[in-house]
């Protein structure tokens, strides 16, 4: 067998074995969407208004949380530094894994924000332009989340260090997808913009695991 | 299965690790056959040492050279099992040994019950105990063909038995042209080793 | 032959001893170029006849906002040195620079959100300008902890080194997004630096202190790496000497 | 050009009516300045006591 397929079998069977890394995000994120009109105030014309913005938020939240110990087990366990050895460069095995994380763990997110959507009355068509901007955004929220999470590796102490020093580099990926939601709203074009931000997820997608291989060499070679 | 001849030469290797000074002027040559034990007290570069022969670790000074080539070619020729667990516990024992090796079940199989864990395979490694994990992660020594084995505290948690085992496969390794180099604070009795001591810098 | 004062200045020893006496110089320079800069746009330069006297603080907030992105680009300088020279003193210049940028951004962040209330009407608008510079804030605060959270110095160097090239290409794309992002939500709004031509007596002014502060950042930055080469450098012979004749 | 801009000192203190506005500004940025020469300064003073303390401690040990 390949190493690739290795990977994503021992990918699934992980999931097969912790199922609650996949629940516990989608849980984290209708408690938050539950909490919006809570805190807010139960008028559907107002939520609906927020509503996408509230739940892409909620989204990228959940997102970060989940990439956040990416690699912590594997490093820890010294797994990690056993993918040195295989007969693939590090930066196209890592990418790999952030595939595999999109497909098993981000996915699932994206596909119960519908369910987000309800809860906030948000329109349909705005509803469909909200799950296509997160499939298009997510890849380059979960590179640079992993890259967050293979920089603080080493460190013990680090708590959500990784979080605090990924955000503001998903500013563009906000904006743009902010931007997708407004004209969307408003019924005009958005495919411009789509394109920017599928453009942005692919650029970031072959040169982040790059940083992201850098970084776990790094820890490895200063590990003991 | 009979291992093309192996030269390791290690020049002038020079290790600091935070402002400490670990070794420096090493210089030595190993050749097939040939089983190196580091020793040294806590801390006197011993991991270090290993971990920079299988190129986790940069070097800082000094040259390694595999049959006169550097070390960076020859990495897929080198098993390195650390002294961290080397094994994911929330998987079973064999889809631990099957991402980590290109074998089919077979020999993963007769390699587990080299190591004592003969119908283990379906248990997840979380369920073992401490020795076991070891020997799973040790059973990559009886399927992965590399010529060069590093092994860091390959005998904690082992008893009396799989030491035996150990030293034995060990033996037979290098008898087929292998190299071995380990640390450990129990030296074997039942191994034919030459000791490198670490730890007299200054 | 061109590469040797390149490798002398890689040298902490030589570092140390030459950017003590640039220290010097860069002090005093800044501090003349500074009262005189601050005191020309504050009395003598004439008055705006839309902001009237709030507009002086132009003259910390634009040399302070300039110096808050050529400190990140210069990181990022500092970062490829240190990753294709392997140069240790780039590092050490990476360690001061985030310091002292998280400062410069703050004292922009905060002179732009004084001059927002007799502007705007309030302290912080979601304007573009005042937008990036709190996301290079949380740039520099990102590099900053995650140093702090890494103990190996060298380890934590590289470390910051990789973020900070991440960040560095991705700073230009926040910033036309941030413009982008705040036309499209409210398209005319008063802009606190963008003046039609600047007359001469508020720009040379203005000018001055562009360059003080400048040379204030250079003298900054090099007192806290002689700082840090000697803590990082405790152990050489060469610091033991000098403490020693000391 | 360079031409005075207010009628007296005071006048310039006050600098009607933004003063409350720039000269805390302006304090801030010598503050800013001031403050971070002194802490170069303490942490210059702080790495030489380090290394002198670690020049006795190696003095006594090897006496």
């Amino acid at each position: 067998m390949s190493i690739e397929k290795r990977m994503l079998a021992r990918e699934l069977k992980l999931i097969a074995a912790r199922p609650g890394d996949i629940f516990k995000p989608m849980w984290f994120l209708i408690l938050v969407i539950s909490m919006v009109p809570l805190a807010l105030a139960p008028d559907s014309d107002l939520l609906a208004e927020i509503g996408s913005a509230m739940i892409w938020v909620a989204t990228l939240l959940a997102l970060l949380l989940n990439t956040e110990h990416l690699f912590q087990s594997d490093f820890s366990d010294g797994v990690l530094e056993q993918w040195l050895f295989l007969d693939r460069p590090l930066a196209w095995l890592v990418g790999l894994k952030l595939v595999a994380h999109w497909l098993f763990h981000v996915l699932p997110l994206i596909l119960i924000t519908p369910i987000a959507g309800l809860m906030l009355s948000v329109p349909t068509e705005v509803l469909i332009a909200l799950l296509i901007t997160l499939f298009v955004a997510t890849p380059a929220l979960t590179c640079f989340s992993g890259l967050g999470a293979a920089l603080t590796l080493g460190s013990s102490r680090s708590g959500i260090l990784g979080v605090l020093v990924m955000m503001p580099l998903f500013v563009p990926v906000v904006i743009l997808a902010a931007g997708v939601l407004i004209r969307a709203t408003d019924g005009s074009d958005t495919l411009p913009l789509l394109a920017l931000l599928g453009a942005f997820s692919v650029v970031a997608a072959t040169l982040v695991p790059i940083a992201v291989s850098a970084a776990i060499r790094l820890n490895i070679g200063g590990s003991n | 299965m009979i291992f093309e001849p192996i030269q390791i030469e290690i020049s002038q290797l020079r290790c600091e690790r935070d402002d400490r000074l670990l070794f420096k002027n090493l210089s030595i040559k190993l050749e097939s056959g040939q089983i190196l034990r580091v020793a040294g007290p806590n801390g006197a570069g011993k991991t270090t040492l290993l971990r920079t022969l299988a190129g986790l670790f940069d070097i800082q000074e000094g040259e390694i050279r595999l049959n006169q080539q550097p070390l960076k070619e020859y990495l897929e020729r080198i098993l390195y099992i650390g002294h961290k667990p080397q094994v994911t516990k929330d998987l079973t024992v064999l889809d631990n040994l099957k991402f980590l090796t290109d074998v089919d079940e077979t020999a993963l199989k007769s390699a587990l019950s080299a190591v004592g864990l003969k119908g283990y395979h379906d248990s997840l490694v979380k369920e073992l105990s401490q020795g076991q994990g070891r020997r799973c992660a040790l059973a990559r020594l009886w399927c992965v063909d590399a010529p060069i084995w590093i092994l860091d505290e390959p005998y904690t948690a082992l008893d009396v038995d799989m030491v035996k085992t150990l030293d034995a496969r060990i033996t037979e390794h290098v008898a087929n042209g292998g190299v071995c180099l380990f640390t450990t604070h129990q030296p074997p009795q039942q191994l034919d080793y030459q000791t490198l001591e670490l730890g007299h810098v200054d | 032959m061109g590469w040797r004062w390149f490798h002398q200045w890689g040298s902490p020893r030589l570092f140390y001893e030459r950017a003590g006496r640039w220290q010097l110089v860069c002090g005093w320079l800044a501090l003349i170029l500074l009262v005189a800069g601050s005191l020309w746009g504050l009395g003598f330069a004439p008055v705006d006849y839309q902001q009237g006297n709030s507009y002086r603080i132009i003259y910390l907030h634009v040399p302070v906002a300039f110096l808050a992105q050529a400190m990140y680009a210069a990181m990022a300088v500092c970062a490829v040195v240190l990753f294709v020279w392997k140069m240790k003193l780039a590092d050490v210049a990476m360690q001061a620079i985030a310091v002292m940028g998280f400062a410069f951004t703050a004292l922009a962040l905060i002179s732009g959100a004084v001059w927002g209330k007799p502007t705007w009407g309030t302290y912080w608008v979601w304007d573009a300008r005042l937008t990036s510079m709190l996301i290079l804030a949380f740039l520099y605060l990102g590099v900053i902890g995650l140093r702090a959270a890494i103990q190996d110095p060298d380890q934590a160097g590289k470390a910051c080194g990789i973020l900070v090239l991440v960040g560095v290409v991705n700073l230009p794309i926040i910033k036309y997004s941030v413009e982008w992002w705040n036309t499209l939500h409210q398209p005319a709004s008063l802009k606190l630096t963008e003046k039609p031509a600047m007359p001469a007596s508020m720009w040379v002014p203005l000018l001055v202190n562009i360059l003080g502060y400048y040379i204030a950042a250079a003298y900054l930055v090099l007192g806290s790496m002689r700082a840090i080469v000697l803590e990082r450098e405790r152990r050489a012979t060469w610091v033991k000497e000098l403490v020693g004749r000391a | 050009m360079l031409e005075f801009q207010f009628a007296s000192l005071a006048a310039f203190f006050e600098m009607a009516p933004h003063g409350v506005y720039v000269w805390p500004v302006y304090g801030l940025g010598l503050l800013v300045i001031g403050g971070l020469t002194w802490v170069n300064a303490r942490q210059h003073r702080q790495a030489i006591r380090m290394v002198q303390r670690n020049l006795e401690r190696e003095e006594t040990h090897e006496s």
